[in-house]
């Protein structure tokens, strides 16, 4: 029998056992590894249209003593979303990294995608912990592969706070298993009562989480790390690493800790979401440069995710389903969005030689499939029609409206005026005079590289899907969630 | 035969789909640019000729997709959105003509082209739009098509007449979606139909409504530039001519006008939106806008921008018509979409043709310039006339009915706004009339591009206008005819009012 | 001592208090059954007769394959930084005899932690870690590459974990097992070798990582 | 149970002082310390976890964990050790 959840796991880490032993090959065994991997992702996503939700006991020895996978709506869209963007990230790293780094950048590529993937199909409390170090080793030596001062320095704060993040997160686990005897969630969620164990574990493990996940005000490391990295890097960092934080957030959130610890953690969670918002949209109109300002909007989009929290809580079930469709689409709609800013940020700066937004006019206006894969991100970052982002934020709104909590509409509207703020301040430049061929514009001094067609694919395709696809095409995601686990 | 579930959405796509393949286009492929274009144009015309068919036979025509649960994209055609569609389509198919005469020889025609045709497909999307939610995408798509347009120069100052294009109409569109949204967290699904879908509603939020109503108001007024939320539009007339044309005479302005007429008839009923003393409003913003509008575009000398304030005012006699309780008012409204419009691209086209073959752009370089261009001059005229009200013009219909429905609704003052407005618009266009036929050219013009030959200026520049100028006097001087505008316009109204 | 050291230390024995009070409860008043019977019970079926390795490398066998992931990632992330650090001097002539006696000895007693880590205590980790300090001790003692085979086979020493781990996996789910299921009849011997890959990944990133940086032995 | 007891708290205490010095002090060496003092903590809580009396096997599960975690520790640690060292000192 095949077991395609395991194989998502299992894949990467072969093939990433494979690149590190042959540097040589290490582009072609990752490429391949990747089209593997994703077909699997694809497979786990089109048993659970069909079969509904996906378990698998990892050596037969069955929960609790054993470690369980498992794939439910929820996780699989995740899932599938994550190995689309890497695949994409893949094809647009081949022709990005000098062949010096592409040695590194492969086999440690890879690790971070079965973490990946493995905490989307995470469900064991522990299991969780050493798939998060995983993934926050393998992320931030990848950030730190250019091996600038700056990069260093940035994504070695991020390894820490990540470490204390994880430590935190362990001593939760700790907790929940001296008082509940087991690490499975769902047996977990079944014995866990309201009372200081669900108040003291749930606060250790969500705290850890949120660090890692760059909640406001716990983001203060995540613009350095992200925009210090390699493109490819930064792209997987926004689109994915923290949307596996976040999911297990929810995931802990809605399956263990939301049915007992009342209304007031949901609330608190969604006044952060409101003041990362506008913290992060504000910081990202006053970045200067482009990949910060792209770094500052994930702490914005992060907030956008959170502000669902406490109208999750409150809503009863048809509309709870309905909101947490529109918090996945959203968070889908994100992760496309971003991995297409954030490479095509990447090109401008290879082509520009820097990513100074007040200079980047040339540099955009001589690459227009760039422009517009720049464009088509940002009316899915403000969520403007017809991004799957709108149809979430209408969702959202008419909700909170329905529910009399106007308030958090009013952050929403707030946000979407700040962020076509900073997003049309940089498409602004796409509009100067003709663009000459490039080098002859930006003068001189700085070096510019040719840029290939193979390589801006990516970039606009994933713009597309994020900015129409899954504006006009998401209500499968409706009929997934259907098979969720209650 | 198209079956009725494709039409609507074969419309749509009729523009959309050569647009995107005029964006892969390469700038030098002009012919292939062409053909896409007008082969669009085309088909969208005789697709909508099979709509109004089906509509005159009172078939239902709809094309639905479901977003998501209990969200859905519709696109059905009643007599209103049926009027404005084949208004686009027949405004559209001309200035393509023109803007492939104007722009051909400047830089990024490919991008030009692409969001022209974006442009066009959104305001037929939401000229279609079976309700509120498919209005607003459409309504949004509308701002992000023609934001592109308006900074196509890439000039400082269309770079700044741009970001306040956008700064207006986002914020606006962020009013129209707070006001959509409460609404359907009130009253579900909003669907446009005839006569309202809130009546149930009336007396348990009425509170509520009236804010709802204000919030939509405020959304829509800005891209129909009613008082104080008309800013963007003189700025935005740095954007080429074609541009400008279809912005003022089209797409941007009549949207917003549009999306008035679909709130208060078809949202809200007149009967409630009467009740709840929203019309009186509406009225007294809309006068002051017509006055204030034709004021300003006395004091202008460059002739865009005092066409530009003349349309702040022009069309707010559409929303003006909405705003008078009885169904003569509203005929009077909706005709002036169309008529307006026609009248309006016109004198675009000539202010286009006037910068492009003798690089005169402010009303005091105009003496004489009808011996030296006399079609495009007479198309001037024809359009200016128009706006006036001078009869058998186009324009007069529009104010005849207005006027008529005024009096009947027992609102006399509206009379004295008609009246005064129009002595103000012949105030501001019969200087230019004068100097252009009575006084003498100058010895040489300030940039002559194009010299006189067998015609004045480029063909594809002069028959666009020619050929609106005649449709124009048309409208006026058949508006009894079966077909026309007007009478379209009565079924309208007959349809609203439940007649 | 600011203000806000004495906030944080207050937050901090507010916390303590809370943990140690829920420790409490849990331990003491709940103290529910927790796993340790049924384990117990089924190391039998496990192959090996150390509980502690029963756990490790079969009932808990997916949480030690992604920790050698780890490991893995960990050395990666070491060379992906840059060249090795320049070693310490060759050694005097005591440390030197006493190395020449020591690091056999390590190398001896890892393996056999290797060996009795199937009944008793001991297993890969610790062999490992054993690997790992000899060649700590070779390198404090002069020996620039801490007595580690050359780049091409420490990349094949490294990665050989998982891949033992992955590949056994692997084969046996297409043998028509389920993914990481040894079925008992070879239990022992499979989980045997994928310790003893264990042992000398192990104790190889250990050393290199030691190293702080890609021995790619270019020496000044 | 009191032995129990004892090591637990002594595992929330060794927890709360790496917190404290990770949150107190700037250096990244120093913080990086810290975190490994937390680890520890954990340890010994889990380690108290597994304690049953010494009659009775403790419970192997969570000495595995702690066995596990020690690995994912000693990494982390590692990888940090090597970027800390890539920097220039100005900044510890």
């Amino acid at each position: 029998m095949i077991d395609w959840l395991a194989l998502t796991v299992a894949l990467p880490l072969l093939g990433s056992v494979l690149a590190a032993a042959i540097p040589a090959r290490s582009p072609g065994i990752g490429m391949a590894t990747g089209l593997l991997t994703t077909t699997a992702a694809l497979s786990v996503g089109v048993l659970i249209a069909h079969a509904g939700e996906l378990r698998s006991d990892l050596g037969g020895w069955g929960v609790p003593l054993g470690i369980a996978l498992q794939a439910d709506g929820l996780s699989g869209a995740l899932l599938v979303m994550a190995n689309l963007v890497a695949l994409g990230i893949s094809a647009y790293a081949l022709g990005y990294f000098a062949s010096g780094l592409r040695r590194h950048f492969w086999p440690l590529w890879l690790l971070l995608w079965s973490a990946l993937n493995a905490l989307f199909l995470a469900a064991d409390v522990f299991n969780i912990y050493v798939t998060l170090e995983l993934l926050g080793i393998a992320a931030a030596a990848l950030g730190a592969l250019t091996g600038g001062q700056a990069a260093i320095a940035a994504n070695l704060r991020y390894l820490l706070v990540g470490l204390l993040g994880s430590m935190t997160y362990l001593l939760g686990v700790a907790i929940l298993y001296t008082g509940l005897g087991t690490l499975d969630l769902r047996l977990a969620a079944e014995s866990l009562t309201p009372g200081p164990l669900a108040w003291t574990a749930g606060a250790l493990m969500l705290g850890g989480l949120l660090l890692k996940a760059a909640l406001f005000p716990l983001h203060f490391w995540l613009p350095p790390a992200h925009a210090q990295a390699p493109a490819p890097v930064s792209a997987a960092l926004s689109a994915l690493v923290v949307k596996a934080a976040f999911y297990l957030v929810l995931r802990l959130w809605i399956d263990l800790f939301a049915p007992v610890v009342g209304p007031g953690p949901g609330i608190l969670l969604g006044a952060l979401g409101a003041g990362g918002v506008i913290w992060g949209s504000w910081r990202a109109f006053r970045s200067e440069r482009l990949k910060l300002l792209a770094a500052y909007s994930t702490v914005a989009q992060v907030g956008y995710l959170f502000l669902f929290f406490p109208l999750l809580a409150a809503a009863a079930l048809p509309k709870q389903q309905e909101l947490l469709g529109a918090l996945l689409l959203l968070a889908l709609t994100h992760g496309f969005a971003k991995a297409g800013l954030f490479l095509s940020a990447g090109l401008l700066q290879k082509h520009a030689g820097h990513d100074r937004i007040a200079e980047l006019g040339p540099a955009i206006r001589s690459l227009p499939a760039v422009a517009f894969a720049m464009g088509l991100a940002g009316v899915a970052l403000v969520g403007l029609p017809p991004s799957g982002a709108f149809i979430a934020k209408w969702i959202l709104l008419t909700e909170s409206f329905a529910m009399d909590r106007w308030w958090w509409a009013l952050v929403v509207l707030v946000g979407t005026l700040m962020a076509s703020a900073y997003v049309f301040r940089l498409l602004a430049n796409a509009f100067g005079p003709a663009a000459h061929q490039g080098a002859v514009e930006l003068g001189g001094d700085v070096q510019t590289e040719k840029i290939g067609r193979m390589i801006q694919a990516p970039a606009l395709l994933m713009a597309l899907v994020a900015a129409v696809l899954l504006g006009l095409g998401a209500e499968p995601l409706w009929t997934l969630l259907g098979s969720r686990s209650p | 035969m198209i079956p009725d579930n494709i039409l609507p959405a074969a419309i749509v796509f009729s523009s959309l789909i050569p647009g995107l393949f005029i964006f892969l286009l390469d700038e030098k492929r002009h012919v292939l640019r062409t053909v896409l274009n007008m082969a669009g144009a085309l088909a969208k015309l005789g697709l909508v000729g099979i709509l109004i068919l089906g509509v005159y036979e009172g078939r239902l025509i709809e094309s639905r997709w479901t977003l998501a649960p209990g969200l859905d994209l519709v696109l059905s055609a009643d007599a209103l959105s049926v009027l404005f569609v084949t208004l686009s389509t027949v405004l559209w198919l001309v200035t393509t003509v023109y803007a492939i005469g104007y722009l051909e020889h400047s830089p990024h025609r490919s991008r030009f082209f692409g969001f022209f045709s974006l442009c066009v497909t959104a305001t037929v999307g939401l000229a279609l739009a079976g309700n509120l939610l498919t209005f607003v995408i459409f309504y949004e798509a509308l701002t992000l098509a023609t934001y592109p347009l308006v900074a196509h120069r890439g000039t400082p100052d269309s770079a700044q007449g741009a970001r306040v294009y956008l700064a207006y109409t986002l914020g606006g569109g962020v009013l129209l979606l707070t006001g959509a949204v409460w609404l359907r967290s009130l009253a579900g699904p909003v669907d446009f139909s005839q006569g309202g879908m809130l009546s149930d509603l009336a007396g348990v939020y009425d509170g509520q409504l009236i804010v709802i109503f204000f919030l939509l108001l405020g959304g829509l007024g800005v891209k129909a530039a009613l008082i104080p939320l008309h800013g963007w539009l003189p700025q935005a007339m740095v954007a080429p001519a074609p541009v400008s044309a279809l912005l003022h005479a089209v797409a941007v302005v009549k949207a917003g006008a549009f999306g008035i007429i679909r709130v208060v008839y078809d949202i809200y009923g007149v009967v409630l939106a009467e009740s709840l003393g929203l019309l009186s409003v509406l009225a007294v913003v809309t006068s002051v806008t017509i006055i204030y509008g034709s004021l300003r575009a006395l004091s202008q000398d460059g002739l865009k921008k005092r066409l530009a304030y003349s349309t702040v005012s022009q069309v707010s006699y559409i929303a003006l018509g909405a705003s008078i309780f009885g169904p003569i008012a509203t005929i009077g409204g909706v005709v002036h979409l169309v008529h307006q419009g026609i009248m309006k691209i016109t004198l675009f086209f000539c202010a286009g043709n006037y910068a492009e073959t003798l690089g005169v752009h402010k009303v005091s370089e105009m003496n004489g310039v009808g011996r030296r261009m006399p079609w495009t001059t007479l198309a001037f005229t024809v359009g200016a006339l128009g706006m006036i009200g001078v009869p058998p013009m186009a324009g007069f219909v529009s104010k005849w009915y207005l006027g008529l429905g005024a009096a009947e609704a027992g609102s006399d003052w509206v009379l004295l706004v008609l009246v005064a407005s129009s002595l103000l618009n012949a105030a501001y266009f019969f200087p230019i009339l004068f100097r252009a036929w009575f006084k003498d050219p100058p010895a040489r013009w300030p940039e002559e591009h194009i010299s006189a030959g067998r015609l004045e200026t480029a063909g594809a520049l002069l028959w666009p206008p020619v050929v609106t100028a005649m449709l124009a006097l048309a409208a006026g001087i058949f508006a009894a005819a079966p077909v026309s505008p007007l009478e379209w316009a009565e079924l309208i109204a007959r349809r609203e009012y439940g007649l | 001592m600011t203000l806000r050291h004495l906030f944080l230390l207050g937050t901090l024995a507010v916390i303590g208090a809370a943990l140690a009070w829920v420790f409490w409860d849990a331990v003491a008043v709940q103290a529910p059954g927790r796993l340790a019977d049924m384990a117990l019970d089924r190391v039998p079926e496990s192959g090996v007769s150390n509980p502690v390795t029963a756990v490790l490398l079969n009932f808990r066998a997916y949480d030690t394959l992604l920790e050698l992931a780890v490991l893995m990632a960990a050395i990666l992330g070491i060379w992906s930084t840059g060249p090795d650090v320049p070693g310490f001097l060759p050694a005097g002539e005591v440390l030197e005899k006493l190395t020449a006696a020591i690091v056999p000895l390590l190398i001896l007693s890892a393996g056999y932690l290797l060996w009795v880590g199937g009944h008793a205590p001991g297993g890969a980790f610790q062999a490992g870690a054993l690997l790992g300090a000899a060649g700590v001790i070779l390198r404090l003692s002069g020996r620039p590459d801490a007595g580690l085979p050359p780049l091409t086979w420490l990349r094949l020493t490294i990665v050989l974990g998982v891949l033992a781990f992955v590949a056994a996996a692997l084969v046996l789910m297409a043998a028509g097992y389920g993914f990481l299921t040894f079925p008992l009849a070879v239990a022992k011997w499979v989980i045997l070798a994928i310790e003893s890959a264990a042992t000398l990944a192990i104790g190889a990133t250990l050393a290199a990582a030691y190293l702080a940086g890609e021995p790619l032995g270019v020496r000044t | 149970m009191a032995t129990q007891l004892l090591f637990g708290l002594v595992g929330i205490i060794l927890f709360l002082l790496g917190v404290w010095s990770f949150l107190a002090h700037r250096p990244l060496l120093r913080k990086l310390i810290a975190l490994n003092v937390m680890g520890a903590g954990v340890f010994h809580v889990l380690v108290a976890v597994a304690y049953r009396g010494l009659e009775k096997t403790p419970d192997p599960i969570p000495h595995a964990l702690v066995l596990t975690g020690i690995v994912v520790a000693v990494s982390a640690t590692a990888l940090a050790l090597t970027l800390g060292q890539r920097l220039e000192h100005e900044d510890d």
